[in-house]
């Protein structure tokens, strides 16, 4: 992508845009054994992209941090790295008015902890939860229910994200249980070839809420904000999404979408 | 319980996985050390010179990128030097990721070197580049012929510290999404849900620690062959 | 073809040179006498700028510098002319006798590497370290390494030598060898400076003998004048001590 | 294009930033107090030649030094725990490993890694000091141990300093790997402030800003220092 | 009181010492005399376990030791009753005068601080450094920091002490005095072994003269002896060229 200097030529040209992933984020987006981009959020851009003739998008690879710097900093348009919507975030960034994808997130638990259905249950229980890198979205969504539980909070830790295997911590005893997405428990543990499916036995995925997610454009990319906008409504309708969510999750999130509430 | 959570046959996989990756980080170390040493010899050579304003201006340098952690100079180069540049009419927003970081590496190791360069500097006797200007030398022939390989034997240690280290920092380069042998680790453990990192990270230190030995073996030579006739307290 | 004037230095509040004037002609050979820590070894350094002098100027036959504000220049071209042999030797550490010698003709002057290795062998031979060609500094004795530390200086062939105590570290033996090479060499025209405690080499060679004591010039002469007929108190009771009972015989 | 910074959010995040301070100095402080000695006498062991110890310290220079700090903290944090939980199951010790504050991997980790860095320095500063010194010493009737301390330490510092500084500087600049750790230091804290708004370059600007501050002072106490170890040498002209 | 037998020591193929044996005697004064790079310097060093010996047994006192395998404390205990003067000085650096001076009384003699200050600095004034306590060994001059170096000897009060060409950076004049210090300090009952080119003083003071060359005692001899009638070729040829003729008149 060299046409670096073609952004003059006027509104009729095709405008090249960055879009940014974050290439570590299995299976929403990351990049696969061929060093291709990939998952759920990137696959639905690209379709976003086969949409929208005036618009070529150019797919980024990159970290979470550089991710929201650059998309606010103008480096990329738009990014897509699995975020929740907050009011603070609508400060910084712009959304879309049509949401991305589902996320189904849960606590991976021992099974003799099976009965804790809910973030209630489990801070109730004084147990331990695993760490949470500080740019993950699940990071938010603990946080959210500790400021609407002041009195009843999951004891919450940020850490990093390469260096915590939920499945292996809880399993182990070192932590009582972990927030993850149901996509890679799946993969990792129900899966036949899933690298613990030996565990299956011993450890449960409890689902505790369903959120939308959401692309981050840059403040001043409303006309690509609207575009976008429009596409993605026209592939929800031709049930595109769900697809999208079977191959990615192993499960159609949209049957859901009902019991959504943010 | 180890074994439920550890498979050697990982390690062998990540080996052949990481291995193509190595030359990004020898590309993108080696060009750093390159420039790095060359501006960090500079500011060695203001340090010790006679211009006060220079040697101010070298020890804030110093300070500065020293004492800056590497992500923020890192984002610093990378938004900042296109922002600049865009300020000039220079659109460097597609120049390759890459180049902004050898510019980090670049910064960073100058200020290091320097002052690996200027205590190995300092600790030649004076009489030694004294002797070199008597017998006719200019002040430049006399640190090129006489100080400096004397001065490197001193300074190859703490080089090799820094070198080592520069090898290590592929993880900052990725944090711009370029994919160096410790990013494609990350990736390779994101791509497994994060398990079997241990494997994969044992795999990485293995590499890195081969390579650690070939480096300090080098260096090892070096230093013999360039500290003929040097004098040690050696208490035995 | 040597002058110089009205050279001064201090080390902080202290003042060792106070306004030291020589003139040395073409060949001559000026030995320069003197009690310890008189400042005999600053003197030769400011004049190869080893130290910046407070004040004073040198000439070099026509070239005339400022010591104290001489450019790099005019530094450079005054070390080009001059050689230095030091106190305490300062050989090259990372060098072996041969490329000690060697370095200042072969970088110093340009000389080819094969001129070069032969003028540097030929000087050392002369102080008679044929067999220590290859051996670093350290593996010298100190004796040793002060003759290479001479053939250095010898083997530039420069217009000017300055020695600072150049045989300190000799037995008599070798004393007598060296002080023939310096002797021929001063024959064949080479300017020479000597900071020696040899009176035996000052009264023989010398054409004039200076005598400093404190920053200053005490008195300055030919050797008979400042040996048998010395002016000044201090010089007497310097010489008194110093020379033995028997040169008084042999008068 | 920039988005104007969010100036509260810098400010307070400043403070939360700050209040990370104390475990970064803690983890430096102990790291140092440990690698200092523990460094020295590696290099030693390899300025003498002590035959056994010389090889195991390469081979243990050669392996910490060598590899990522992340990774090593990544594979102690991974498998000691797993290692005693196994030794303890075998001899029937009632502990939970997983109970230890994560601040102690941070000491050890970085305790070790430092020790391997600091020997070179040492070793390189060692080899600046003339043998002649030593002799000196010994000839008056000093021990080894004497010498070591009243002669060739004080003139070694001098080219160790700058090097202990970079050092120094460096290892406080690492603690932030102890997010891996999940430790309240700088970066972490910062960084978790910054996640509800994603003001992330307001969280930057703040580690930046602290760790000037905090490797300034650092530094500046090592130039300090320097001068004072360094009055005996002449003054390069 | 000292003595040595059978002393050996190669560096790589080269043998330096072929097997050198003395005999000193409590307060005796032994001069060794001999051509630069002889081997005297390492014969010194291998006394003071500076170099280790190949072969060889030392005695000192009731202190028997061998020189190639002397255990550490064996070395620390030669070292406490011997000093060293070294041909190159080896100033502490990073003391001044009189912290040199001081160090080895207050760390090695476990001397109170105020003692060994008052000793210090008598043992500079009896140098002639009285003005030059608190220079660093950068600021002085070649001779000040060789007096210096004698000084820090002097002031141990050692039974023996090892001076390797001690008055080589020294002007006559003090050459007169330094001697004359040693020379009352061998009156005072301490064992010296010098190492000299001054014919002078190992005509006056020394109980014993040896003649080394090539690594061994070509002759061993009271100064009468060795300097009126030597038995060996080859110190007649040193002696020829190292005596002044006037000595000859002057017997
Ligand atoms: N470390 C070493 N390696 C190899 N050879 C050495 C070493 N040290 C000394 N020598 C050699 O040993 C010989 C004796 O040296 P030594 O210093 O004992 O001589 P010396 O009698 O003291 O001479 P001088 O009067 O010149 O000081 C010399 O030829 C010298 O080159
Ligand atoms: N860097 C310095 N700082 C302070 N004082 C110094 C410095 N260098 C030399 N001096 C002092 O200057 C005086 C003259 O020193 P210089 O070396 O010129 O003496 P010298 O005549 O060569 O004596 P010697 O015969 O002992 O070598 C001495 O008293 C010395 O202490
Ligand atoms: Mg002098
Ligand atoms: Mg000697």
């Amino acid at each position: 992508a060299c046409g670096s200097g073609d952004d003059a030529e006027g509104d009729d040209a095709v405008r090249k845009v960055k879009i940014a992933y974050d290439q570590a984020s299995k299976p929403m987006s990351w990049i696969d054994e061929n060093g291709k981009p990939t998952g759920y959020d990137v696959e639905v851009m690209k379709l976003v992209d086969e949409l929208l003739p005036d618009y070529e998008f150019e797919f980024v690879g990159t970290t979470s941090d550089d991710l929201l710097i650059g998309v606010e900093q103008g480096k990329f348009q738009a990014g897509v790295k699995n975020a929740f919507w907050t009011e603070e975030r609508t400060k910084k960034f712009l959304y879309p008015e049509e949401f991305l994808g589902l996320s189904s997130a849960g606590l991976v638990l021992r099974k003799e902890d099976e009965n804790i259905k809910s973030l209630e249950d489990f801070a109730s229980a004084g147990y331990s939860l695993a760490p949470i890198a500080a740019n993950n979205a699940q990071y938010t969504v603990i946080e959210e229910y500790n400021n609407a539980h002041p009195d009843n909070p999951v004891k919450l830790q940020a850490g990093d994200s390469f260096t915590v295997d939920v499945v292996q911590w809880v399993n182990e005893g070192r932590v009582d249980g972990g927030v993850m997405i149901e996509g890679p428990f799946e993969k990792q543990v129900t899966a036949k070839d899933g690298p613990y499916h030996h565990l299956e036995e011993e450890v449960v995925y409890n689902e505790f809420d369903v959120i939308k997610t959401w692309p981050l454009f840059n403040r001043e990319e409303k006309e690509l904000a609207a575009a976008y906008d429009g596409a993605v409504k026209k592939l929800k309708e031709e049930k595109k999404l769900e697809e999208l969510s079977e191959e990615f999750y192993g499960r159609n999130l949209f049957d859901v979408l009902d019991s959504v509430d943010r | 319980m180890i074994e439920k959570y550890f498979d050697p046959s990982y390690i062998w996989t990540a080996f052949s996985q990481l291995m193509p990756f190595l030359k990004v980080t020898f590309a993108v170390s080696g060009l750093s050390i390159l420039f790095g040493t060359l501006l960090g010899l500079l500011l060695a050579a203001a340090k010790l010179g006679k211009s006060t304003a220079a040697r101010k201006l070298a020890d804030a340098y110093t300070t500065i990128m020293r004492c800056t952690p590497s992500i923020v100079l890192l984002f610093l180069v990378y938004y900042g030097v296109p922002f600049l540049a865009g300020q000039f009419g220079l659109n460097l927003h597609d120049v390759h990721t890459a180049v902004f970081v050898v510019i980090t590496f670049t910064l960073q190791f100058a200020a290091i070197m320097s002052e690996v360069a200027r205590s190995a500097i300092l600790s030649v006797n004076r009489g030694q580049y004294e002797a070199a200007v008597s017998v006719g030398l200019s002040p430049l022939q006399a640190y090129r012929r006489i100080v400096f390989p004397q001065a490197v034997v001193v300074a190859l240690p703490n080089f090799a510290n820094g070198l080592i280290a520069l090898l290590q920092e592929g993880a900052l380069a990725y944090t711009i999404g370029l994919i160096d042998i410790v990013g494609k680790a990350n990736l390779i453990v994101a791509a497994n849900f994060n398990a079997h990192a241990l494997e994969i990270f044992i795999a990485l230190a293995l590499i890195y620690w081969v390579l650690s030995i070939l480096i300090e073996q080098f260096f090892s030579l070096l230093e013999r062959w360039l500290g003929r006739g040097k004098r040690t307290i050696k208490t035995t | 073809m040597l002058e110089f004037k009205g050279v001064r230095k201090s080390f902080g509040p202290l003042q060792i040179l106070k306004g030291v004037d020589v003139e040395i002609g073409k060949g001559d050979v000026v030995v320069i006498l003197g009690p310890s820590g008189s400042g005999k070894t600053t003197l030769l350094r400011c004049l190869n700028f080893l130290e910046r002098a407070d004040a004073g100027t040198a000439r070099l036959g026509s070239l005339e510098v400022d010591l104290n504000r001489a450019t790099k220049k005019e530094v450079h071209a005054v070390r080009q002319k001059t050689a230095f042999v030091f106190q305490n030797y300062n050989l090259f550490n990372n060098k072996t006798a041969l490329e000690n010698v060697m370095e200042g003709l072969i970088t110093g002057r340009k000389q080819p590497k094969e001129t070069a290795r032969k003028k540097a062998a030929a000087a050392l031979d002369k102080v008679g370290l044929s067999d220590k060609y290859d051996a670093y500094p350290v593996q010298l004795s100190g004796g040793q390494q002060q003759r290479v530390g001479i053939a250095r200086a010898l083997a530039l062939d420069p217009e000017v030598i300055l020695f600072d105590e150049p045989t300190s570290a000799l037995d008599p033996e070798l004393v007598g060898e060296v002080l023939g090479v310096m002797r021929q060499i001063a024959a064949d025209g080479t300017t020479m400076l000597v900071v020696t405690h040899e009176m035996q080499f000052a009264k023989d060679v010398a054409s004039q003998v200076v005598f400093m004591d404190d920053g200053v010039i005490v008195e300055a002469g030919t050797p008979g004048q400042i040996f048998d007929r010395p002016a000044e108190e201090r010089t007497k009771r310097f010489l008194r001590r110093v020379l033995p009972d028997e040169y008084n015989y042999s008068i | 294009m920039q988005q104007s910074l969010n100036i509260p959010f810098l400010i307070d995040t400043f403070f939360t930033a700050l209040s990370g301070v104390p475990i970064t100095l803690a983890v430096t402080a102990v790291a140092m107090l440990i690698a200092v000695p523990a460094g020295f006498l590696l290099a030693l062991s390899r300025v003498n030649e002590v035959p056994v110890l010389r090889e195991i310290t390469k081979v243990y220079v050669s392996f910490v030094r060598g590899t990522p700090i992340i990774v090593q903290i990544f594979i102690t944090y991974a498998s000691v725990p797993l290692i005693l939980t196994a030794l303890f199951e075998k001899y029937g010790i009632q502990a939970n490993v997983y109970e230890l504050n994560p601040i102690w991997y941070a000491f050890i980790v970085f305790s070790f890694s430092t020790t391997a860095i600091l020997s070179e320095v040492f070793r390189s500063a060692l080899s600046t000091v003339d043998r002649g010194q030593l002799e000196a010493a010994w000839s008056v009737g000093l021990t080894g141990f004497q010498s070591f301390r009243r002669i060739i330490i004080p003139q070694a510092l001098v080219s160790a300093l700058p090097n202990l500084a970079t050092a120094t500087v460096n290892l406080i600049k690492a603690t932030s790997l102890g997010y891996a750790l999940s430790l309240q230091e700088i970066t972490l804290k910062a960084k978790v402030a910054a996640n509800a708004g994603y003001n992330y370059i307001e969280a930057y600007i703040d580690i930046f800003l602290v760790y000037l501050i905090l490797c300034s002072v650092v530094e500046f106490a090592f130039k300090k220092y320097e001068q004072r170890a360094a009055r005996f040498r002449v003054q390069h002209v």
